[in-house]
């Protein structure tokens, strides 16, 4: 398991990386390199250059702008997790990060190769499916966005353009009052991807009214993806609706099956880890406000 | 491609392929062995080293891309030769191994546990370790090993933080 | 590894001209994604070597091609087996075109068998991987008609 | 352990593990840390087909690459060498490291290259094209058994490389007698022990001394044997390094393959060659993959639920190559009816050859699976007559006064108490309290379930299965060795001639020689030997070192003690009988003031000469060369044998609860109690048995070498085959019990396999118990998530449905 020969060089900034992409189409970027250096080691992955970001400083961030939480694209995972601001003000990525493989794996992997690799069940990328995030790239046209809707196509595959460099994703902050989240997950051990996740966040008014309910779905199609939950928030706490609400939702997605969960298997669990997830958030933004 | 790597301490110039992983370097060029190669893919934790402070997998990380790092390995944890660190010495106490091939990577993951937290619980001892596999103990013997060393650390003359 | 492949595709042309497509070496060659050459070895036989590329995964492969069972202008089978650095590939579909509605209707339904390493660290995402192969094949397929017909 | 306190010096004391100080600071010798000088390095090519004819082997470009050396093929490497053993009497199926005319399984090895580098190698054995013709394969055990099934060796006719039926007592009058019959069938899957170290081995030939040295992770018996046949060597012309440390084994780290193709390659290329298998070549092609087993179990019992004759089918499929994987349905013929008085048993084992990866030795050798099918019997019984299941097994326990107990098949069980230790797990755990527990998550709308299970591990190991079921194999012998030296200066040494994985030999050892002698073990140095400063050991499988390396360390101390001794009393004058001795001084107990010490001693015996008595030999060393208690016999006709001499007893229960929507099953509570007679190092038991629980668990919920229909191999990485991490092995309470061997120096037994024998049961015990209330029943191991949440969600819509109507 020794990767095939490449080129191996530190971009200085994110626009250098790109212009290194857009001069050899089989360079590939490199951050954390806990999803790639595996694909390399079993030689699935081949890329003429790797293209190191890891250390281009501004790339690495979270900053609280006004209507969002904006995450530089090679972040550390740990980074996230130890955050007080995430926690307090994106408390979804709070809960979910503890989710992403172990501490080693966190140590080292990027919130922006988590979102650049795309997997179907990968916890940050559900986040951002759920929460509506924006990811910037630069590419040789300079800085441009995606909304995370427009982003994932499958594993591994998404519509960033080929000679693109993922700066960073900006989280929406809810200035709701009273602001609950739901994250729930099963695999097999805990640091495997997930066979279905789902996670939820949800807005009350001071009245005790849901405002706003989102619902995201990973590991059940082949990328995390928000199901409209919207039309029963005013039934939000009353699980048969919900139940209803959510089979409605992925009705069309077509389950992904394989060796570790049946389709059938992640249809069924989704509904019911969707279903906690949101009644969980309920309870947490019924429970407490969330000072925003 | 040339290459300085700081190893326990210890500055190295090297010319390696961009290919080779951390985990290969130190254990070919460097000939630092107590860093196992178990999966090459990330998943059984025996190759930990220590990079800027936090336990990472060396085979998921080129030794080109070490450079400017600060590492250390289960070389550069023993005080002295002959002398066991706290937490090495907990290890013999409790048994915590059998085959010892998933041990140095074992203990450079709860050497940075213990650097931060004195008072693990279970649970905290379990999830700094979930990440290493051991094929041999059912971990009792190890979790127990890294409880009593913290045990040990908590009643020293020192600051707390200072690693063991 | 067993994996289905099954659609339905519309196209904006004849089924004549969506039939000399299908059976068009050159046509193939530009859609099939990676495809870096194909050869002909026998009627309606080809050997291909493809450069496959899925984000960072990809590698090369050698195989054949061949076309059989044709019914012109409605239906035909086609075979691929290939062999190279992510192991085996083997696949088995029928083509079938229809009119419908001042449209051509084609219908695939066939199985892909993968083996070697592929299947043997990748199946959890092999399937979603096939699909979106399948999917660059018809898109280029698309932008081939678009061509002829500008 | 506290009826042994007092009687021991330094065993069964908490004495730290000698082994721990180097593996601690990095400081292991494994394989892989091993350079030699000038050495190359190998890659696989592997085959992608679970069948095929091998048409061509192109290698022409890789030879064209720099740094690489040599890229050998099945053909040439089968003319050269001979083909490696070959445990049941079936000649046509031969086996070589490299594919031979044909591939039999993905994964199996074709070429090798050799390089400069492993990267490089693996640069060139991707240019190597071979071309197959792909032919028909089965992967399905039940269906390799069929006559019309695609033969994996056409010129072995079959696939089948077992089909005996043994009968041991009146099993027919038995089950005519008996009022009450059941039948059930399960299936054990395909795991293996996968240690976290890969198999790996160096290989150096001298060609001007004729040597060939080998490095390797191995834990075999008769290996330097096997490599000498293979290579067609003088058996004294293969050093094999024993001081290498092997990174965990359980069983399987039996390399031959790897190491014949290494061995030839380094005498073909006159450099030393290495082989480390990456995790890759490992998982599919390092023939480690472990029993997978089909049972069919009929049993006869009565009213109070006492179990009088059982019958079982067993079928192993053992993948391409027969090697020794068939023997290990003999092993537990040993134990073939478990703690329990079973009069009499038919017991069918059926070995069968299938286009997926070789088997080999894994942990407590196939009586793993078959306790998880007593158990799953017992448990049966219980439902069947809604009797308690504990009390079932309690009715059919052997009883402590019945011991040496005879089993029908010819086996004497050493000693045992069943009853008095479920006794204490069951006060400890509180089992009125946990059934309580268990109603409780129940009530809350949880699955819950109570696992039973008492098991046992035979110990000792022998071969006594291959006499058995290969009637030209006479082998009876099994012998284990130590050799002690006090040197010129009064220190002492203790050679054992085995690897080790783990298990602690330089610690047994020393313990037991400091035991003896009456010294502190630390000071004992213990040194490996390697093969050709030799003696004869069968190497650490079937739990059997405490009782064979202990059992030689002792005898071997008490033989150089009564050297000592000699030489003291001819020195002093008085008789041999009148000295006693106190931690190495020998004292008249006539004349206390008569005495020599230890070092007075050792100055005669090294130089001192004329003091010695005559026809001694000078020095101080002793050797003693331990053959299996009560074992070296042949079968009988009736196919009765002395199959392993110790068993431990193991009794395991546990508190599960499954989220029904979920499926995912969740430890509530663990323990087990666990006696293996006397213990000799409690840190090391206590270790062998978790971790062997924690091995149990993976069998049971999460690892398997899952196959398509297709033949492809779906669990090459660890991505996929899941060990368990420490979030997936909860804490587990252990009880113990001594209950000493008579036929051991200190009524120690094995412990090696303990808790994996009986995880994997009671976990089966206690799922099965959760999903009783929905009339389900899970019938195959793994018992993943998927398996059991769809199983659930079945039952629960057929309950719904029938509710409806």
């Amino acid at each position: 398991m020794k990767p095939a020969a490449f080129d191996y060089i530190r971009a200085e900034s994110a626009a250098h990386a790109s212009a290194l992409l857009v001069e050899d189409e089989n360079g590939r970027i490199i951050a954390g390199g806990q999803t790639l250096v595996p694909m390399l080691a079993m030689r699935l992955a081949r890329p003429s250059r790797l293209i190191d970001i890891a250390r281009i400083p501004e790339l690495s961030y979270i900053r609280d702008e006004s209507e969002t939480i904006s995450i530089g694209a090679t972040t550390r995972q740990v980074l996230v997790e130890k955050s007080a601001l995430i926690a307090q003000k994106l408390p979804l990525l709070h809960k979910a990060i503890e989710w992403v493989g172990h501490p080693p794996t966190r140590a080292r992997g990027t919130v922006g190769g988590s979102l650049a690799n795309s997997d179907p069940a990968a916890e940050i990328a559900l986040v951002a499916a759920t929460l509506g995030a924006t990811l910037r790239y630069v590419d040789e046209t300079g800085e441009n966005s995606i909304e995370v809707d427009d982003y994932f196509i499958g594993p591994m595959i998404t519509t960033l353009p080929q000679t693109a460099c993922l700066i960073g994703a900006d989280f929406p902050k809810w200035g709701e009052p009273h602001v609950g989240t739901g994250f729930e997950e099963v695999n097999a051990r805990s640091s495997d991807f997930a066979f279905v996740s789902a996670a939820s966040q949800v807005a009350f008014d001071a009245d005790g009214k849901c405002t706003r309910a989102v619902l995201g779905i990973g590991g059940l199609g082949d990328f995390p993806f928000r199901a409209d939950v919207d039309a029963v928030k005013d039934r939000i706490e009353n699980e048969a609706a919900l139940r209803e609400a959510i089979g409605l939702a992925i009705e069309d997605i077509e389950p992904l099956s394989d060796l570790h969960a049946t389709g059938e298997y992640r249809r069924r669990v989704a509904v019911t880890l969707a279903c906690r997830s949101l009644l969980n958030a309920v309870r947490e933004a019924k429970g407490f406000a969330h000072a925003n | 491609m040339r290459t300085e790597l700081n190893v326990n301490g210890q500055l190295h110039v090297l010319d390696v392929e961009p290919r080779k992983t951390l985990v290969d370097c130190l254990r070919e060029d460097l000939r630092l062995v107590g860093a196992h190669t178990g999966c090459e893919h990330g998943v059984c934790g025996a190759c930990t080293v220590i990079v800027d402070g936090t336990p990472v997998r060396s085979c998921l990380m080129f030794a080109v891309q070490a450079e400017g790092s600060e590492i250390i390995t289960i070389e550069g944890v023993a005080p002295a030769p002959g002398e066991l660190s706290i937490l090495q010495d907990a290890f013999c106490e409790t048994h915590g191994m059998q085959c010892g091939f998933c041990t140095p990577g074992m203990i450079l993951a709860a050497h940075a546990l213990l650097r931060d937290n004195l008072e693990p619980t279970r649970e905290d001892i379990v999830e700094a370790i979930s990440g290493n596999i051991c094929r041999c103990t059912g971990y009792d013997q190890i979790v127990e090993a890294i409880s009593l060393a913290a045990r040990r650390m908590r009643g020293r003359n020192m600051p707390d933080g200072v690693p063991a | 590894m067993k994996l289905d492949i099954g659609g339905e595709e519309r196209f904006e042309a004849s089924i004549d001209r969506i039939w000399s497509m299908v059976n068009d070496p050159a046509v193939l060659q530009r859609c099939i994604p990676g495809c870096k050459s194909m050869t002909e070895t026998g009627p309606d036989q080809y050997k291909i070597e493809l450069n496959l590329k899925v984000a960072s995964v990809g590698g090369t492969m050698e195989g054949a091609i061949g076309l059989s069972e044709k019914t012109p202008p409605s239906r035909c089978r086609i075979q691929v087996e290939g062999a190279g650095t992510l192991g085996t590939g083997k696949g088995d579909a029928i083509f079938e075109l229809r009119e419908e509605g001042g449209q051509v209707v084609m219908k695939y339904e066939g199985t892909g068998d993968v083996g070697g390493l592929v299947a043997g660290v990748g199946q959890r995402i092999l399937k979603g991987v096939a699909k979106h192969l399948i999917g660059k094949f018809f898109t280029a397929f698309r932008g081939e008609i678009q061509k002829a017909a500008a | 352990m506290s009826a042994a306190k007092g009687k021991f010096r330094y065993i069964s004391s908490d004495r730290r593990v000698l082994e721990d100080r180097r593996f601690v600071v990095g400081k292991g010798n494994f394989v892989a840390d091993i350079v030699r000088p000038n050495m190359k390095h190998v890659a696989v090519v592997f085959s992608p087909h679970p069948a095929a004819r091998i048409v061509n082997i192109d290698a022409s470009e890789a030879l064209k690459m720099a740094g690489v050396h040599y890229v050998l093929t099945g053909d040439e490497l089968a003319a050269a060498t001979q083909p490696m053993p070959n445990g049941m009497p079936t000649p046509e199926v031969k086996r070589y490291p490299l594919a031979v005319g044909q591939a039999r399984y993905v994964g199996e090895w074709v070429v090798a290259v050799v390089a400069d580098t492993r990267a490089l190698a693996e640069d060139a054995a991707e240019k190597v094209k071979v071309e197959y013709e792909p032919l028909p394969f089965v992967v399905d055990g039940k269906e390799a058994f069929k006559k019309e099934s695609p033969p994996v060796h056409p010129a072995h006719g079959s696939n089948i490389l077992l089909d005996k039926t043994f009968v041991w007592g009146d099993v027919e009058g038995d089950f005519a007698a008996s009022p009450r019959k059941l039948s059930f069938s399960q299936k054990w899957g395909r795991s293996s022990t996968v240690p976290i170290e890969t198999f790996g081995v160096i290989a150096e030939w001298d060609a001007w001394r004729e040597v060939l040295d080998v490095w390797a992770s191995i834990q075999m018996p008769k290996y330097a044997d096997q490599i000498a046949t293979a290579m067609r060597l003088p058996m004294n012309a293969v050093r094999v390094h024993q001081d290498v440390d092997v990174g965990g084994s359980y069983g399987v780290k039996r390399g031959i393959k790897q190491t014949v193709l290494v061995c030839y390659l380094s005498k073909k290329l006159n450099v030393p060659v290495r082989l480390i298998e990456d995790r890759l070549d490992n998982m599919r092609g390092g023939d480690a993959h472990g029993p997978e087993r089909n049972f069919d179990v009929e049993l006869a019992f009565d009213d109070n639920g006492i179990i009088r004759s059982m019958k079982m089918d067993a079928l192993d499929n053992v993948g391409a190559y027969a090697g020794r994987s068939p023997f290990q349905l003999g092993k537990p013929i040993g134990a073939i009816v478990g703690p329990y008085k079973i009069k009499s048993v038919q017991y069918r084992a059926m070995a069968v050859t299938s286009n997926k990866t070789v088997q080999e030795a894994v942990r407590a050798f196939g009586q793993s699976p078959t306790n998880y099918t007593i158990e799953r019997a017992l448990d049966e019984v219980a439902w069947a007559l809604n009797l308690d299941r504990l009390e079932v097994r309690r009715r059919n326990f052997i009883q402590p006064h019945e011991f040496p107990y005879l089993i029908p098949s010819g086996t004497s069980y050493d000693s045992g108490n069943y009853p008095g230790l479920v006794d204490k797990v069951v006060k400890q755990v509180d089992l009125d309290a946990l059934y309580a527990e268990r109603d409780r998550l129940r009530a809350e709308g949880l699955l819950a379930g109570v696992g039973i299970a008492s098991c046992l591990e035979p110990s000792g190991g022998n071969s006594a299965f291959e006499p058995l079921l290969n009637r030209q194999n006479k082998t009876t012998t099994w012998m284990d060795s130590c050799r002690i030296a006090v040197d010129a200066l009064g220190t002492v040494t203790a050679t054992m001639h085995t690897t080790s994985a783990g298990q602690g030999h330089e610690t047994l050892v020393a313990t037991v020689v400091g035991e003896a002698l009456e010294i502190d073990p630390e000071k004992i140095r213990i040194s490996r030997a390697h093969t050709l400063d030799v003696m004869p050991s069968n190497s650490p499988v079937g739990s059997r070192m405490a009782i064979m390396l202990g059992g030689a360390a002792f005898h071997a101390a008490n033989k150089l003690k009564r050297k000592m001794m000699t030489i003291a009393a001819h020195d002093l004058g008085v008789p041999l009988e009148d000295l006693v001795w106190d931690e190495g001084t020998m004292t008249s107990k006539k004349n206390p003031e008569q005495k020599r010490t230890w070092n007075e001693v050792v100055l005669i015996a090294h130089r001192h000469f004329y003091r010695m008595p005559e026809d001694m030999e000078p020095g101080l060393t002793a050797q003693h060369v331990m053959q299996v208690p009560n074992g070296g016999k042949l079968p009988t006709d009736d196919d009765r044998i002395q199959m392993y001499p110790c068993f431990s007893f193991e009794f395991h229960v546990v508190l599960m609860s499954i989220d029904p929507d979920i499926g995912k099953p969740v430890f509530r509570r663990y323990m087990i109690g666990h006696d293996c007679g006397t213990v000799i190092n409690p840190k090391i038991v206590h270790g062998m048995t978790i971790g062997g629980i924690a091995h149990g668990i993976g069998a049971a919920l999460l690892e398997e070498f899952a196959y398509d229909d297709e033949g492809q191999l779906l669990t090459q990485s660890f991505m996929d085959y899941l060990l368990p991490s420490a979030h997936e092995v909860p804490k587990i309470e252990t009880v113990h019990q001594v209950t000493p061997s008579p036929l051991t120096v200190f009524g120690q037994k094995g412990s090696g396999e303990s808790g994996y024998l009986g995880a994997p049961a009671v976990i089966s015990s206690a799922v099965n118990d959760a999903l009783h209330p929905l009339g389900i029943k899970m019938n195959s191991l793994p018992l993943k998530i998927t398996k059991l949440g769809d199983a659930i969600a079945e039952a629960r819509a057929k309950a719904g449905k029938e509710m409806k109507q």
